[in-house]
């Protein structure tokens, strides 16, 4: 007796594929005997738009990559153009940029964290927690430079606009506040008997394979391999904190989402020892458009979810001749077909929930 | 001719009392589920219609019956028009031998307990039907994982059932709650026991989370209702919550002491003890996440059957004993 | 600006004498039912998503207006909220979705990119310029890159009164 | 069968636990802002519509080059009288717009400025497109909900 | 750690596989470039991370460039490839990286470089009825619009 597998289409449209990414699943009952994702359902080509951007006139497109990280995108094309025309930042500038990168690291957690938790059904509680906390940090970017998602805010040599008065009053009552509500989360989420059943030992990664499919970021570091850009190739004076790196056990959905609770915790560390910091300065940078560089340039910075990767080539117009962005989420979706190979249905949801995907930055 | 009819006169209005009491509760229900959840979330809820957002639920279900009646293409016909029908009529016949009040009964069966478990099981059929007939693939996980459920959940359903029915002697809803006048049987320690396992698998009747593994939302996009739209759709929401109100109902009468309570009105005591469980179960569904389908089944056999046959073993000796 | 909408069973009830009374008290309810609960369908593309959940959560309670029901699957909603980029490779589904959607059904196109293209309009090869370049008429756009969560509830409340103003097609 | 009976009691523990944080939960006060009825107080830096104070602006045509989207279009002449450059074209392109503030920036003259407003909310795509920057009342068709009377 | 000791002990091994070294990159030539990558990977250099595979189209040929990363010596070895217009193909690398696999089939879809040996070199990002590759220089399609230039 020949059976027929079901094959189900995890479509574009979809509550639990983080955007628009489309499984094609073949199942054989509820097992999944083979997964092949179909991306590019938000390919919005934004690197042939940048062939025809000035280097000032890009920063508003690096918002809408990963646009649960805007500021990590704004920091990364930053540092690449610096690094390329030879530019310093002045200090403050460079303390503005960690708080607010930490900033929104803490937010894009916040949001990864709680839509892991409604993918195992948890439905809607976890998630409006979260973004009540994000509300405030959004509300804190509003107060920095106008908008709440995406910013604009760094300028190649330092950023557009100084931190207001009370801002900075504003960051540590947030610190306080999030300190006590992650302790609630870990009541919530984290020591509930049903969410580790769920997710432990579900989609194991071990090192091996996250280092040959290119995977980094707290996927990596999940799978046991202490790996963070910030310690091991410090940029922005990110050697003058003192933080430490969370490493997961063996790689499976539990700990891919702990290290990233866990790091939540170390981004406030780091904040405020940068607000206690905070250099005197001006950290305004104008917009210059006269950037004319030649050559070719590679900078990596540590993104939420990830290396995020500027590869640069300048032949002395004012428009970069290629512009090559290496999104860390699409070398960490690459890995879910071999994942989620023999699991169910609700566990391949859950694998998908803990890698942690942007379709923005994964369709460019 | 007319003694004949005239007898029916008094079923038929009791059965349009029960009918008017379940469109309402039902109703009720829907907008008190949305504000406990944006309590808990620590939102406002519907406010916008009426104080409160009390006629949200009648701006639903006018909207739902204007909505436009879509039948998927290639869907089983018959199956997929009866469906919602199977699912609610169930819920609806249950409320016989509900005891709401010592006289607010519509008629006291003296096998009312063995009724109402019996006629709650048939709406599996319904939602089986559903994820067959509407010939989409993620109805049918959905039907077929609620098959597995609400049979593997009966079991211990039963068992905790029988646990009360030893300890009162008879079958009848207000025999059972006339045994209760000495002392609720929810204060014995057998039968709290008994209590806590009618709670877990009756939330695993109404799949309602952590059990709501058939309409998984973040898995299998809306499980067996997927494809019905408008005043079906709307069925099987009313039907969902009707079965809520039973199973908190027969809970409240069984463990709770159904009507009684220190002063007159005695409907008031049950409809008190019935919402108060209700809230709990909607507590429960904002806070935890959903078990997985080899995990439910697993707790439910592995776990839940054999404790409570350990349960009825207990209590059978403790009634031999004490005489 | 009245979209006339068939009210069911409006030709009978119009024969009985005060027929048009009952019909024009009676649709005045049903534009109230219509606009208090609408279902919109959980749809995010791209950033205007994100704004999107940050008005269905606390701060801002998209339930206040009846519409916190995020429906996963179109048969069951009313509006379909377009937030994000609409891709070439994306079109056809998006058409599909809004046919599979029953019959009293509005489109708010979010963002820019739904309304034009907006960031992405020139040189880019992928994006298609609009919702409407898709073939869905849209009821309420609501303009931002990405809109406030206020912007979209004040798109919300204008799509009530403009489902308020509907005048029933008597046919 | 000891150790089996212990994990069930300690999950039990961790539900008990993760409903009392819900609990908690109900009693705090909710954060909800109940938009129409009180609005937000816009931040000084909010990045709205475009907005353009036309007698202090030269034409300098350094907006529309620094623009990303080409969302304004702008040409101006040699006032003969009064010897400067003065617009007599400026139109902004609302649904071309990115809202990312470089305009605002590079203005010399600061004539150019994004204002407060956010609601905007409308029926007809012509609502949106060519706005013409140099008449006064040009975001009027943009209404908005009233607020609640704040009983003082 | 420098590009010229990477180079040198490419030398060392394959002498005729360099075209050019410079500060920032080494030139390979096509047709020996898998076993030298091999090499990296496994000798004791240990490139074990296939960082990023992108190609630059240079109006007459397309210059596939691959990042590697080793976390030994925690250093960023770039390497180019020049492809003429005429055969664009060169030798997949999924049997080394399997993080090549994605990477590759997104330069063939921007770029019409075919990587022999690659599984199922289809599409990534843009739909599968699509003939051109856009990020080509030459590249026209209807409904494109140029940003006027103001």
């Amino acid at each position: 007796m020949d059976y027929e597998e079901l094959i189900i289409n995890m479509g574009p449209q979809h509550p639990s594929t983080h955007g628009v990414l489309y499984l094609e699943l073949k199942l054989d009952g509820e097992i999944v005997v083979d997964c092949r994702p179909n991306i590019g359902y938000l390919h919005r080509s934004i690197e042939k738009i940048a062939e025809n951007r000035t280097f000032v006139q890009f920063m508003p497109f690096t918002d809408r990559l990963d646009y649960l990280a805007s500021m990590n995108n704004n920091l990364g094309f930053c540092l690449t153009m610096e690094k390329l025309l030879q530019i310093e930042a002045p200090a403050r500038a460079q303390y503005l940029r960690v708080i607010m990168a930490e900033l929104n690291r803490v937010a894009s957690h916040l949001f990864a964290v709680s839509t892991f938790a409604q993918d195992l059904g948890a439905y809607a509680t976890p998630l409006f927690y979260a973004l009540r906390d994000r509300e405030k940090i959004v509300q804190i970017f509003d107060q920095i430079c106008g908008q709440r998602l995406t910013y604009n805010y760094m300028r190649i040599g330092g950023v557009s606009a100084d931190i207001p008065v009370g801002v900075d009053q504003l960051i540590r009552d947030f610190i306080i506040y999030e300190r006590q509500m992650m302790a609630e989360y870990d009541d919530l989420l984290t020591n509930n008997v049903i969410f580790r059943a769920r997710s432990k030992m579900i989609g194991v990664l071990s090192k091996e394979s996250a280092i040959d499919h290119g995977v980094t970021g707290p996927n990596l570091r999940a799978s046991g391999f202490k790996w963070d850009l910030r310690k091991d190739e410090p940029y922005l004076m990110y050697d003058q904190f003192d933080f430490n790196v969370p490493v997961g056990k063996n790689g499976d959905s539990w700990d891919r989402y702990n290290v990233r609770m866990l790091e939540i915790m170390e981004s406030l560390k780091i904040i405020e020892q940068a607000l206690n910091g905070l250099p005197e300065g001006d950290p305004v940078a104008k917009i210059n458009k006269a950037y004319r560089p030649t050559g070719e340039i590679y900078v990596r910075t540590e993104n939420p979810r990830g290396e995020l990767g500027f590869y640069v080539v300048g032949d002395g117009n004012p428009f970069p001749y290629r512009l090559k962005i290496r999104a860390p989420s699409f070398s960490n979706l690459s890995v879910l077909t071999s994942l989620i190979r023999g699991l169910n249905i609700s566990d391949a949801v859950c694998v998908l929930g803990s890698l942690d995907v942007v379709m923005g930055e994964i369709d460019r | 001719m007319i003694g004949f009819v005239t007898s029916y006169i008094p079923l038929l209005l009791k059965g349009l009392a029960v009918l008017g009491f379940i469109a309402l509760s039902a109703m009720f229900l829907i907008w008190l589920e949305r504000k406990i959840s944006a309590k808990i979330q620590n939102r406002l809820g519907p406010m916008m219609t009426g104080p409160h957002g009390a006629f949200q639920s009648v701006a639903d279900t006018v909207k739902l019956l204007l909505k436009e009646n879509i039948m998927p293409t290639g869907a089983d016909t018959t199956i997929w028009w009866l469906a919602p029908f199977f699912v609610t009529v169930p819920a609806v016949v249950a409320f016989l031998c509900m005891p709401f009040g010592s006289h607010f009964i519509v008629h006291d069966l003296n096998v009312g307990i063995l009724f109402i478990c019996s006629i709650t099981s048939i709406s599996v059929i319904g939602v089986f039907m559903a994820g067959w007939g509407s010939n989409n693939k993620y109805s049918l996980l959905g039907g077929m994982r609620s098959a597995a459920q609400i049979v593997s959940y009966e079991v211990p359903l039963l068992l905790s059932v029988l646990v009360v029915i030893m300890e009162s002697g008879t079958l009848s809803m207000q025999g059972i709650v006339r045994a209760q006048e000495l002392g609720w049987f929810f204060l014995k320690p057998n039968v709290f026991i008994a209590f806590v396992i009618y709670l877990i698998s009756a939330t695993a009747e109404t799949n309602r989370v952590p059990f709501d593994i058939p309409e998984a939302e973040s898995e299998l996009v809306a499980g067996y209702h997927t494809e019905y739209s408008g005043m079906k759709f709307a069925m099987f929401f009313v039907a969902e919550y009707t079965n809520l109100f039973i199973v908190s109902a027969v809970a409240a009468t069984l463990f709770l002491g159904g009507w009684l309570g220190p002063f007159r009105p005695s409907m008031f005591w049950f409809l008190l003890k019935a919402y108060t469980i209700i809230a709990f179960l909607m507590w429960i569904r904002w806070t935890l996440p959903r078990v997985r389908m080899d995990q439910m089944m697993g707790f439910a056999w592995k776990f839940l059957v054999p404790v409570s046959l350990v349960n009825v073993l207990v209590t059978g000796w403790l009634l031999v004993v004490k005489g | 600006m009245a979209v006339n909408e068939r009210i069911p069973g409006s030709e009978y009830l119009e024969k009985f004498p005060g027929g048009e009374v009952i019909l024009a008290k009676s649709q005045d309810v049903f534009n109230w039912a219509k606009g208090a609960s609408l279902w919109p369908l959980t749809f995010g593309l791209a950033c205007c998503a994100i704004e999107m959940m940050t008005t269905g959560a606390s701060h801002f309670d998209i339930d206040r207006f009846g519409s916190g029901v995020f429906r996963a699957s179109p048969r069951q909603c009313d509006v379909m909220i377009i937030a994000g980029t609409i891709c070439v490779k994306m079109q056809d589904s998006i058409k599909r979705l809004y046919d599979q959607m029953p019959e009293p059904k509005y489109v708010i196109a979010m963002g820019n990119c739904a309304i034009s293209g907006g960031i992405f309009y020139h040189d880019s090869y992928s994006v298609v310029k609009g919702a409407e370049a898709v073939g869905i008429p849209v009821d309420v756009y609501v303009a931002g890159c990405p809109p406030r969560p206020e912007n979209l509830l004040n798109g919300i409340i204008k799509l009530q009164e403009k489902i308020r103003s509907t005048k029933a097609r008597v046919t | 069968m000891l150790k089996e009976i212990y994990q069930i009691l300690i999950g039990f523990l961790s539900i008990l636990k993760g409903l009392g944080v819900t609990w908690k939960n109900i009693f705090r006060k909710p954060v909800t802002m109940e938009y129409p009825l009180d609005k937000p107080v816009m931040t000084a830096k909010h990045r709205g519509l475009v907005d353009l104070i036309p007698d202090k602006c030269i034409a300098c045509l350094q907006c529309s080059k620094i623009c990303p989207t080409a969302a304004l279009v702008v040409s101006g002449i040699m006032n003969p009288e009064t010897k400067k450059r003065a617009p007599d074209k400026f139109v902004y392109n609302t649904e071309l717009c990115c809202f990312c503030g470089l305009c605002e920036e590079i203005c010399p003259t600061s004539a150019l400025f994004m204002n407060k407003c956010y609601e905007i909310a409308c029926y007809q795509h012509a609502d949106l497109t060519p706005i013409d920057l140099l008449r006064s009342n040009k975001y009027q068709h943009l209404t908005s909900p009233r607020t609640r009377e704040r009983k003082k | 750690m420098e590009t010229a000791i990477v180079s040198k002990s490419i030398q060392e091994r394959f002498p005729d596989a360099i075209v050019e070294t410079k500060p920032e990159w080494i030139c390979l030539k096509k047709e020996i470039f898998t076993p030298v990558l091999q090499f990296l990977k496994t000798g004791h250099l240990a490139f074990i991370n296939l960082h990023c595979i992108t190609a630059v189209d240079r109006q007459g040929s397309v210059e596939v460039v691959y990042h590697l990363y080793s976390f030994e010596h925690k250093w960023m070895l770039t390497i180019k490839v020049i492809l003429l217009d005429s055969d664009l193909t060169i030798d997949s690398l999924t049997s080394l990286w399997s993080a090549a696999n994605w990477l590759e089939r997104e330069v063939f879809d921007l770029f019409g470089v075919k990587f022999t040996g690659h599984p199922d070199l289809r599409r990534i990002l843009n739909p599968d009825t699509w003939s051109e590759h856009p990020l080509r220089k030459d590249f026209k399609r209807d409904g494109f619009i140029p940003r006027p230039v103001r």
